[in-house]
């Protein structure tokens, strides 16, 4: 057992070039990646492969976007736009948007975050990694047999009676879901059982208690999707008339199983990227967050409400009138805790000294776009409302708000705000804060308008329309080209940054949690001695000096002396 | 959330083993391993008899008690059968034996009863969610079974 | 022989396949509204409307104000914020409250509107909805054929019963603010009661496979009296049509132009020109010769034999048609040369 | 931030904790090899055997977790099913051995109470009790899995399949359980077909219809025990599938569907738990378990009693319905 760190290891500076011997040094050629057990590793395995999967799923709603220029045909024909736009959902949702944040960025940064060595169960870790490119591969081999066509939602009987590959697509998710599982179940264990002396549970970073909320849903709830894929190809195999009416089954039933998972898959997605705003906004505000309490807590809130609320997406499924008003009802609850962080993140910013950097700016546009996300979430449960918005482009217009705009802005926020740590380079600021706005305003362009499309009754997944919508087509599709280009200018200069950056100091931001405290990239080992935890993980930003020669900072020198 | 950061107590050296007839000669506890750690520790021995170094011991009687009770169980479900207390009346009683049964299994077999809280607050929520999942869908299933009968109805007649 | 033609002229008219028109509204967000069933979910909308622009101004405000306002010089320049307080539990309690006196009448308004949605009244005049891909039949009472439009009297509460024979569509009407799922092996229903006369969309909502975007169909509000006169005029015109005007008549209403052209390009089903006569080979079996037989059999068990190269998607049509429904289009088929 | 009182006081590092050296004296590490010496079992990022153990048996209830809300979807089934169609349950019942499930109840049960014993030989680093009670759970499971076998035998046979390849051979009448158990109705019903079969087929039979037709002889006036079982079962009454003579309910195939799918899949983990515990025999034979180091065995026989939960309701549930 180690000893804890003596006050003289605590201040003493630290050169930043100790990248001779790092994580990414440590072991050289393929096989060294591909089986490697260290969390670093894995996570940066993810995020590569989460990076091409939703580079594939851009380009899928881009297709679908231009197809939608003009109410009639304009690239493609009926059918290949129906597998257009359930690839690109199904993409973005199992294979991006699910594990990007918690099985890319958790994965290398929430060890270190925690001052673990490791996670709990490394090989348990790899496995979860090949899962998902073993899941990845069956999806796309759908996409050669003859690509999947029933939306993401994979609704019975249209699933089990469509000629296309649904058995692949549907097998890869039901694949998807256990790497999911097993990421979860190996950081509650994790968070539980690795925390360093003196890491308390209200020490842990937000992004921690997010991660944690996270798993939560992901070991309750993924168990029932993979049943109910699982029913879902048996039925359409061999018929065994459990969702099927003509066989005696009831597809309703379905919906029911698909959404007891899908919906707190919703907050799969979105409570990870609260974790990472909770992490940007205080540093870059130089000010300790406010309410972490509330914040923490309301992540496992909505962790718990989120399974209350699921037969909210069945309003007009042909529901009872009785379910549908307790679903109505608890929905509501949910505003509570997502109106909790948003007030308090807001609070953080007051009196702060704010440093617009480009984490920041992704966090800023997250508060924007998850705010008119949130705010329209509340037009979707009012039960009448829903009766006329299910199932229009207010509904599309709405989920994107959420899930690209909240969910895809936070983990962009955090691919910066970690970027310098996990890969050792400085990308270039200025390209970054073009990158930024470019994303921000690509998104309002491309969703905005959906919102008014939808209001007016044109309802989603329609390859013809009537051409009274179009002028808002064209205004959506051009945002969606805007956004194109500001992720390709972030491509290319993170690449750049990859290729010819600036060394990365140990601490760019000056933030107080502890994956910052490892050299940048960090050690193979993260911590030998486990570090003693004597603050919380938002305190003594007054301690650290920004030093200019090397482009971050450094403890005070006066605290030593 | 449980609270593991009390340090933990060291007093974890095993107890002598009354009915090992072929002992193995395993290394005495390291002092490393039985040093004090203050870094986790929801696990509190010394508290209960049957505490082994890192986790509880089932005494041999009480396994076999529970298997002869299980045993019982299983020969009274099959026998209930016979009787017949209504439609809903036998489903219950087989429920209520099952759950027993699952209950023996768990609270000895599982060692929960001695486990940690934390693992027993998990598998509660396990069966909780399970409720949930299961009441949720079979209410709203029985609200709109009327749609499903008429239409079954129509169509009876009309393929006759 | 005249009354025939005129007939003939009068059905190319009225069965003229066109796209609905969506209204001019006098909103900006919303189609106009044309019934009963729009009051509740409009107010709603508009509240819920200015709400949320209250709320994001306000938050936007707050964030930009403070980014401004506090924004550092330069990292080098090393600012500390002035201390403020980490947590104000009255403050968080506050904000966590606010929302809840918003919401609580949200959801007690959106149920009332809800429940009076799905209750029809009484007195109601039924009608069925059938949906099938891609195509909606409204079946009347007194009329035997469907029809593919609603037809609908003003001011008079309609019910519509909805189902579905292959897999879930969704009934919309966007003037009514109002949607249900046509829910196969099962019913289920919305109820309106019309304000206005005139032409309103009807959509398919609820993904249903290769054309679901063209799956439109119109509600026709007619004025008092109207309803009633278009019924003896269709009920007439139904009863009169024999052979290959019945058979066009029932190509345009009963669906089959959605999969099936008449000018040899082929669609979801092959084209109907030409195919009389010609022998066909089928994705399973022998090849066949498109007689009066096949062509019977492919309305009643439309998978028994499928012409390659197309999928088996066509719904039957046991018990939709009679006798004198499938001459009529076998008559019209073999007219297609 | 810090509520909770520190036992270790230290002036205040920069930031979140304390520092650390970059690098790792101990040298290079490969994959789950330790560095502290403790033993040959204790995982590199662990600091003790204690907190090894913990993360593990958390981890393994969390996984139970998982497999306990897997396993709902298809109780759910059950139950949406059952409440529709109790009539559907009521006939298919009869299919099934209670025997043989009763059977397969005990010999999951023995093996539930060998892989607990197992636990504890582990723990009192008893190796050759260990491996006899590891050995009697697989030969357990192996038992279960070959009645298993046979009840599939004779459901392949009988044509008791899910879907539309559901083609019973025999009907419910002249099976031996029911008419064991309803001597009076598997009669009737033989009279109602032969009835049926007089009449022709286009003619209104019994059934449903006309139950009480005036017939002659002893079943002029049907009694409650003729005629309760058989509506009960669906097969004759509103449920039926022929109104004109006692038939198959309809949708009985879905029983099946259901039978198969959740036996099958706890079939499926009971030959998983066979795998683990021939892995752990092995492991034991080498002599790898002692006190400090049982986790395994532990975990495996938790997972092998869910195993065990779930056909404790699984049992009654298909086999042993009223």
């Amino acid at each position: 057992m180690a000893s804890p760190s003596t006050t003289a290891d605590a201040v003493a500076p630290r050169s930043t070039s100790s990248a001779d011997d790092n994580y990414l040094t440590h072991d050289k050629g393929v096989l060294s990646w591909i089986f490697s057990l260290d969390h670093k590793r894995i996570g940066v395995m993810y995020l590569c492969s989460v990076l091409t999967a939703f580079a594939l799923g851009g380009f899928f709603a881009l297709l679908v976007r231009t197809e939608l220029l003009t109410p009639q045909r304009t690239i493609m024909d009926h059918d290949t736009y129906n597998q257009m736009f359930t690839l690109h959902g199904a993409i973005m949702v199992f294979l991006v948007i699910i594990p990007g944040i918690p099985a890319a960025l958790g994965n290398i940064i929430m060890p270190l975050q925690l001052g673990a060595k490791d996670v709990a169960f490394p090989r348990l870790n790899l496995a979860s990694y090949h899962l998902w490119i073993v899941g990845a591969l069956f999806m796309l081999s759908s996409l050669a047999i003859n690509a999947v066509d029933t939306g993401w939602t994979f609704y019975t009987p249209y699933s089990t009676t469509t000629s296309t590959a649904v058995v692949p697509a549907a097998f890869g998710a039901f694949i998807l879901g256990f790497s999911s599982i097993f990421t979860g179940l190996n950081f509650i264990v994790t968070m539980h059982k690795l925390r360093p002396p003196g890491m308390t549970w209200f020490r842990l970073p937000l992004f921690c208690w997010a991660l944690y909320s996270t798993a939560l849903i992901q070991v309750l709830a993924t168990p029932v999707i993979g049943i109910t894929l699982l029913m879902m190809i048996v039925e359409r195999t061999l018929h065994i008339g459990i969702f099927d009416p003509t066989l005696g089954g009831d597809p309703v039933l379905f919906q029911h199983f698909f959404w007891f998972y899908s919906h707190p898959a919703v907050y799969i997605m979105i409570v990870p990227a609260f974790g990472v705003i909770g992490e940007i906004i205080p540093v870059f505000s130089r000010k300790r967050v406010f309410g972490y309490k509330f914040i923490a807590i309301s992540s496992l809130a909505i962790a718990f409400l989120g399974f209350l609320v699921w037969g909210h997406h069945m309003f007009v499924s042909g529901q009872s009138v009785l379910a549908g008003t307790i679903f109505s009802a608890i929905t509501f609850l949910i505003a509570i805790p997502t109106a909790i962080k948003v007030f308090n993140w807001i609070t953080t910013m007051y009196k702060g000294v704010i440093h617009l950097d480009t984490p920041m700016l992704y966090a800023l546009a997250f508060l924007w776009v998850f705010t008119i996300g949130g705010l329209t979430g509340i037009f979707l449960a009012v039960m009448s409302v829903d009766v006329h918005l299910h199932d229009t482009y207010f509904v599309v217009a709405h989920f994107h708000y959420v899930m690209m705009g909240g969910a895809i802005t936070a983990f962009m926020g955090g691919l910066h705000y970690w970027w310098p740590k996990f890969t050792g380079k400085m990308y270039d600021e200025k390209m970054g804060r073009i990158g930024a706005t470019l994303v921000f305003l690509g998104l309002n362009v491309t969703f905005f308008p959906q919102f008014i499309l939808g209001s007016r009754g044109m309802p989603r997944r329609y390859y013809n329309y009537l051409p009274e919508f179009q002028p808002l087509h064209v205004l959506s599709t051009l945002g969606a080209y805007t956004l194109g280009i500001g992720f390709l200018l972030t491509a290319f200069y993170l690449y750049k940054s990859l290729k010819s950056g600036k060394t990365a100091p140990m601490n760019p931001w000056g933030a107080a949690t502890l994956e910052w405290q490892c050299s940048s990239p960090p050690p193979y080992y993260n911590f030998h001695k486990p570090p003693t935890v004597t603050a919380g993980p938002y305190d003594g930003y007054e301690n650290l000096m920004y030093d200019e020669k090397i482009g971050g900072y450094i403890p005070r020198k006066t605290s030593a002396s | 959330m449980e609270n593991d950061d009390k340090p933990e107590n060291a007093e974890t050296q095993p107890k002598s083993i009354q009915d090992s007839s072929e002992e193995l000669p395993h290394v005495p506890a390291s002092a490393d391993m039985m040093a004090p750690n203050p870094k986790l520790g929801d696990h509190k021995p010394g508290t209960d008899p049957h505490d082994h170094g890192l986790a509880h011991t089932m005494p041999v009687w009480m396994l076999l008690a529970v298997l002869g009770a299980l045993m019982v169980l299983t020969f009274l479900t099959v026998s209930v059968t016979s009787f017949d207390l209504g439609s809903e009346g036998n489903l219950v009683v087989g429920m209520v034996i099952a759950t027993v049964k699952a209950g023996l299994v768990v609270t000895f077999f599982m060692h929960l009863f001695w486990d940690k809280k934390f693992h027993l607050i998990l598998f509660l929520t396990a069966v909780l969610f399970v409720i949930l999942f299961l009441s949720m869908s079979i209410t709203d299933r029985s609200e709109y079974q009327s749609g499903i009968d008429k239409y079954q109805v129509d169509t009876a007649s009309a393929v006759k | 022989m005249t009354s025939s033609i005129s007939t003939l002229a009068f059905a190319a008219a009225a069965f003229e396949p066109k796209l609905p028109k969506l209204p001019d509204s006098p909103y900006f967000w919303m189609p106009p509204s044309a019934s009963t069933t729009t009051a509740n979910t409009d107010a709603l909308y508009n509240f819920m409307l200015w709400m949320s622009l209250f709320f994001s101004v306000a938050i936007f405000s707050a964030m930009l104000y403070f980014c401004l306002k506090y924004r550092a010089k330069s990292r080098a320049a090393n600012e500390f914020p002035e201390k403020t307080n980490d947590h104000s539990t009255i403050l968080e309690l506050t904000w966590s409250v606010i929302p809840l006196f918003v919401v609580v009448p949200l959801f007690v308004g959106g149920f009332k509107g809800f429940v009076s949605l799905r209750t029809p009244p009484k007195a109601a005049m039924e009608i069925r909805a059938t949906g099938q891909k891609w195509k909606w039949l409204f079946t009347y009472p007194g009329l035997g054929t469907p029809d593919d439009a609603l037809h609908v009297p003003v001011n008079t509460p309609v019910r519509i019963v909805i189902n579905s024979v292959d897999v879930i569509h969704s009934l919309y009407i966007p003037s009514f603010r109002t949607k249900m799922d046509a829910v196969p092996g099962r019913y289920t229903d919305l109820w309106f009661k019309a304000t206005q006369t005139g032409e309103f969309p009807i959509f398919c909502a609820e993904y249903c496979g290769t054309s679901h975007s063209d799956m439109l169909s119109r509600v026709v509000v007619h004025p008092p009296g109207g309803y009633e006169r278009w019924l003896a005029r269709t009920i007439a015109m139904a009863d009169s049509l024999t052979g290959v005007d019945r058979g066009k008549m029932l190509y345009e209403k009963q669906g089959c132009s959605t999969c099936h052209t008449t000018d040899g390009t082929p669609k979801v089903g092959p084209s109907w020109k030409g195919i009389f006569d010609k022998t066909e080979s089928m994705t399973v079996g022998a090849p066949m010769k498109v007689d009066e037989n096949y062509l019977r059999e492919s309305m009643m068990d439309p998978q028994a034999h499928i012409v390659m190269g197309f999928g088996p998607v066509m719904p039957t049509y046991q018990g939709k048609l009679s006798d004198k429904d499938i001459d009529g289009l076998i008559e019209y088929i073999k007219s297609l040369k | 931030m810090s509520e909770t009182s520190e036992t270790v006081v230290e002036p205040k590092a920069a930031g979140h904790g304390a520092p650390l050296p970059e690098s790792d004296p101990h040298g290079p590490h490969d994959g789950e090899t330790h560095a502290h010496g403790d033993g040959p079992h204790l995982a590199h990022h662990f600091d003790t055997y204690q907190q090894q153990f913990d993360a593990g048996k958390l981890g393994i209830w969390l996984f139970l977790l998982t497999e306990v809300l897997f396993f709902s979807g298809l109780f759910c089934a059950y139950t949406v099913y059952r409440g529709m169609h109790p009539e559907v349950f009521v006939y298919a019942h009869y299919f099934l051995n209670t025997s043989m499930g009763a059977i397969n109840t005990c010999v999951l049960l023995i093996s539930s109470l060998t892989a607990a014993w197992a636990v504890r030989n582990a723990q009192l680093g008893q190796r050759k009790h260990l491996m006899v009670n590891i050995v009697i759970t697989i030969a357990c499971a192996c038992t279960f899995m070959v009645v298993k076998g046979f009840e599939y035998q004779h459901k392949f046979a009988d044509g008791l399949l899910p879907g539309p390849r559901f083609h019973p051979t025999e009907q419910l009448w002249e099976l031996e359980t029911f008419k064991h158990k309803h001597p009076e109705a598997a009669e009737y019903a033989e009279h109602l077909i032969k009835l049926a079969e007089k009449k022709g087929e286009t003619a209104k039979a019994p059934g449903i219809i006309d139950l009480h037709t005036p017939v002659t002889g002893k079943f002029e006036n049907p009694t409650e025990e003729q005629i309760e079982p058989l509506i009960k079962a669906g097969v004759i009454g509103p449920a039926a599938e022929d109104p004109t003579r006692p038939s198959k309910p309809r949708n009985a195939h879905v029983f099946f569907s259901i039978y198969f799918f959740m036996t099958g899949l706890h079939g499926i983990h009971v030959l998983a738990g066979i795998g683990v515990w021939v892995w752990l025999l092995i492991r034991a034979k080498k002599n790898q378990f002692g006190p400090k180091y049982f986790g395994p065995i532990d975990y495996a026989a938790l997972y092998w009693h869910l195993v065990d939960l779930i056909w404790i309701y699984l049992f009654p549930l298909l086999y042993l319905i009223h």
